[in-house]
């Protein structure tokens, strides 16, 4: 039976490449020029950099959605470690190059995550990208021993988990007034997007920070 | 042959190696590993044939920014998951 | 058009986000309340956007303004309208089930319940109401991640393992999903459905087919279709009654949806062997599902299987869609009844699993003189499964083979007859242990009657359905503008 | 020149890809899968899309390659401690 299975996707998987490359070689192009429509409405979207615009502007509804992925990830790993006893954590293995590194980063991490959302609006950068790096000076700081793993949060971690949900939706819902969801007023969009993004950084940061520090060990243990 | 069209057969190859690699093997880990190999393959289609002329194309670069982040939730609470699992068999 | 600041459309979708992102700040077991208010808001917007679009016609949001194909349309038509008129009258239903199931002695496994089937219940929405094919995959993520926290809940390897399962291949399902949007993206340059059909046109390039064939495999692969069901019965047989009732009556529906959405479209194309091909796949998972369901100990485990055999009929449809629309009636009225009935039946279970603390079949000796109401609604319940009149079931059943007669293929007819043959078989075995007389009556724990007139409501619903069709063929009848 | 470089990291990408999932040790795994990430990064920049560069950079390879890594620590330090009490 597993070798029957083996067979059949290693058949079906080839057969699958092959047809793929076929496919791919003989494409015409596309009918639907979207970047051209997005660099015709670049100058409504309040924002400079294309990427984001997409992101925060023209699809910002899917990033709303994707937001609420990750919370519920959170959820997700939280429903699976919940059931432990949570022992909040104990810095420990302590090295003190690691550490002194590690306290000097943070600083240094911490500004570059403000730079990336502030530059986001005219050149690659923005939310998504100062959260990972939020996340990952905590990471370091765990790692080295200086931040211990998180027990199950409290309530101000959990409003900081959701508020860049939330502060998305109020935006969001309080823009139905102007005709649809997420229907920026132009002159207002730029401003609407970075606080958007302020929310989103601070949420992304603690979320990802959440998801490897709620599952960490270090410290945790005796 | 434009970068993008390289990438995206690159991506191919990933996907169904990756994909076979989800389906065949059985440690919890490496099937994890292996789902987030097969995604990285899908954004290289979606980004690499939108930009096989070339150009580059903000709409499917955005879209991959949303994938990588519903990647990594979902990677973390697989492990999660697969962590508990782990735990549990040495509990009973 | 209704003022926009108070569009159901879009409130059904950010009320569902913000009560749950609000559950969870309140933390663990905290919700129930919001919760209940919410899904009680939803089922008046949804009855709201119901009536609107009876009159109106069905109408697109454009979220952003921008509209497709450069930013996202919400679409609602006849078929989204009655789905989501499902979605929220059950998640309601068990909301209110569960609030006494949890309260009983279970306070561990309902400590993230609230926000996740929040979330649950927003990519339900999103879902039905998206018209955007990449936007369609982050809904199904967050169903998938939802539903997975879900089945986790509580704890326990089973769970855990079975969750872990589910989670891999709802992944690698939308992986391959994924796949196929990037290849259409590739060959159309947008992902909005609106421009679709005309830009694919009567002779798509090889590209094209492959994205259609990869979407639709990931898509069969979440509604649990045979060869991809065997995820399904232990992750629905292993979960706490309410989410075994929220899975199985609408999570396994959500894609079921979006393959007979982007049939006429996208999947089409392929031809009639793809068509014929999913009515096999379908056949062979109602005779084997029924098997299975037969022989199966443990209760749960039965109706789990019930739902890989009642998920069959659905697929039975394609190769029978025509302009004239009696199969996709069929298959719309085999999604609203099983949805009631499948509800039905699991919370039922849930409250003889309670009161008799075991979940064997043979542990349900002589309960029907204890718990007559439970009995009564698992028995309707299963009179909506066989398909017997006046039921939802029976509905389904009678389009369904009509519309095979009208084609000529007798197979199908034998198959549904048969079908129901053996949903008889399952349910009376139940039935017949149930009430079995005993010498000794056993001492059952009692339960809230809260919980079993819910399951008697939803299965009480699943027969009014059958009843009340004309009013849902006149919502299905409701074209996209 | 450039052409020759987008071949040679496109050996890079499948070559790592699939040493991460055919080698038998799991922990060399998971720094192979790192690797890739970093290749990945390379990729991105080769495709004129930086903003997924930076994000592969800290999620994709970073932070996944973290969790994975702590991952096998602690289902190792399970098997230990299994092995010790048996």
């Amino acid at each position: 039976m597993r070798e029957a299975v083996r067979i059949a996707v290693l058949l079906g998987g080839g057969a699958l490449a092959v047809g793929l490359i076929a496919a791919v070689l003989d494409l015409p192009p596309p009918a639907v020029d979207l970047p051209e429509a997005v660099a015709a409405h670049m100058a409504q979207s309040g924002v400079e950099h294309p990427v984001t615009a997409v992101l925060l502007n023209f699809r910002g509804y899917d990033t709303l959605l994707e937001v609420a992925v990750l919370l519920l990830a959170l959820l997700g790993v939280l429903t699976v470690v919940g059931n432990e006893a949570g022992t909040p954590g104990t810095a420990g293995a302590p090295d003190p190059v690691l550490q002194t590194l590690a306290r000097l980063a943070t600083p240094l991490m911490m500004l570059a995550a403000g730079y990336l959302l502030w530059a986001g609006a005219h050149r690659p950068g923005g939310a998504f990208q100062a959260g990972a790096i939020l996340a990952a000076a905590a990471v370091l700081l765990n790692l080295a021993g200086v931040l211990p793993a998180w027990a199950v949060p409290r309530f101000w971690l959990r409003l900081g988990m959701a508020g860049g949900l939330l502060i998305f939706l109020a935006i969001a819902a309080g823009l139905l007034g102007q005709g649809a969801l997420l229907r920026y007023p132009p002159e207002w969009a730029g401003t609407l997007i970075l606080i958007i993004e302020a929310g989103l950084a601070l949420s992304l940061g603690l979320i990802l920070a959440g998801l490897f520090l709620l599952l960490g060990e270090r410290g945790e243990r005796r | 042959m434009t970068p993008g069209l390289i990438y995206a057969l690159v991506g191919i190859v990933l996907f169904v190696l990756a994909a076979g690699g989800v389906i065949l093997l059985t440690h919890p880990v490496r099937r994890i590993l292996a789902f987030n190999l097969m995604g990285s393959g899908v954004f290289l289609v979606l980004v690499g044939l939108a930009q096989r002329d070339g150009q580059a194309d903000p709409v499917p670069q955005a879209m991959v920014l949303t994938g990588i982040v519903v990647s990594v939730a979902a990677t973390a609470l697989a492990l999660a998951l697969a962590r508990r699992l782990a735990a549990g068999d040495g509990d009973a | 058009m209704p003022d926009a600041a108070y569009d159901p459309l879009a409130w059904l979708i950010v009320l569902p986000l913000t009560w749950a992102a609000l559950a969870f700040v309140l933390g663990p077991g905290k919700g129930s309340g919001l919760a209940i208010l919410g899904l009680t808001a939803q089922n008046a917007l949804a009855l709201a956007l119901a009536a609107e679009i009876l009159e109106r016609g069905g109408r697109v949001h454009a979220v952003g303004g921008w509209g497709a194909p450069l930013g996202i349309d919400l679409v609602v038509d006849g078929l989204s309208m009655v789905m989501l008129l499902l979605t929220q009258t059950l998640t309601l239903a068990l909301a209110i089930y569960a609030r006494a199931y949890f309260a009983q002695d279970r306070r561990d496994q309902s400590t993230r319940f609230w926000p996740l089937s929040g979330f649950l219940v927003a990519a339900m929405n999103a879902l039905l109401l998206a018209a955007d094919l990449f936007n369609l995959y982050v809904t199904l993520e967050l169903m998938g991640l939802a539903a997975v926290g879900l089945v986790a809940a509580g704890g326990g390897a089973a769970r855990v393992a079975a969750a872990l399962r589910y989670l891999l291949v709802s992944l690698t399902a939308s992986g391959a999903y994924l796949l196929g949007v990037a290849l259409v993206y590739a060959v159309y340059g947008t992902v909005a459905l609106a421009p679709l059909p005309t830009l694919i046109g009567t002779d798509p390039p090889l590209a094209f087919g492959l994205a259609a064939a990869l979407m639709l495999a990931g898509l069969a692969a979440k509604t649990a279709l045979f060869p991809f069901h065997f995820w399904l019965p232990p992750a629905h047989g292993g979960a706490s009654a309410p989410v075994s009732a929220l899975l199985s009556a609408l999570v396994v529906k959500a894609s079921f949806y979006l393959i007979l959405r982007l049939w006429p479209d996208i999947f089409a194309p392929l031809g009639q062997t793809a068509a014929w091909g999913l009515g096999g796949l379908g056949a062979a998972a109602i005779l084997w599902g029924s098997w299975q369901a037969i022989h199966a100990n443990r209760l749960k485990m039965l109706v789990a299987w019930s739902t890989v055999a009642q998920l069959g009929y659905l697929f039975l449809i394609f190769p029978l869609l025509a302009p004239d629309g009696v199969a996709l009636q069929a298959g719309v009225m085999q999604a609203v009844a099983h949805g009631l009935a499948k509800a039905a039946m699991f919370t039922a279970v849930g409250v003889l699993i309670h009161a008799t603390g075991c979940d064997t079949v043979d542990g349900l000796t002589g309960v029907a003189s204890q718990l007559p109401l439970t009995l009564f609604a698992f028995a309707l319940a299963g009179v909506t499964l066989m398909g017997l009149p006046p039921s939802g079931g029976f509905l389904a059943k009678w389009l369904l083979i009509d519309a095979a007669l009208k084609n000529g293929h007798w197979g199908w007819i034998v198959l549904v007859i048969s079908g129901g043959l053996l949903a008889a078989v399952y349910v009376f075995r139940v039935l017949r242990q149930a009430f079995l007389v005993t010498s000794e009556p056993c001492r059952l724990h009692p339960v809230p009657r809260r919980m079993e007139w819910v399951a008697f409501g939803l299965a009480a619903a699943s027969m009014m359905t059958g009843l009340r069709a004309v009013e849902i063929m006149a919502l299905l009848r409701v074209a996209a503008p | 020149m450039s052409l020759a470089f987008d071949l040679l990291l496109a050996g890079a990408l499948l070559w790592s890809a699939w040493r991460a999932l055919a080698t038998p040790d799991l922990t060399r795994a998971v720094v192979l899968f790192i690797v890739f990430g970093l290749l990945m990064t390379l990729a991105w920049a080769r495709l004129s899309a930086p903003d997924i560069a930076l994000a592969e950079a800290a999620i994709g390879a970073g932070l996944t390659g973290a969790l994975l890594l702590d991952a096998i620590g602690a289902l190792r330090r399970g098997e230990d401690e299994r092995d010790d009490r048996s």
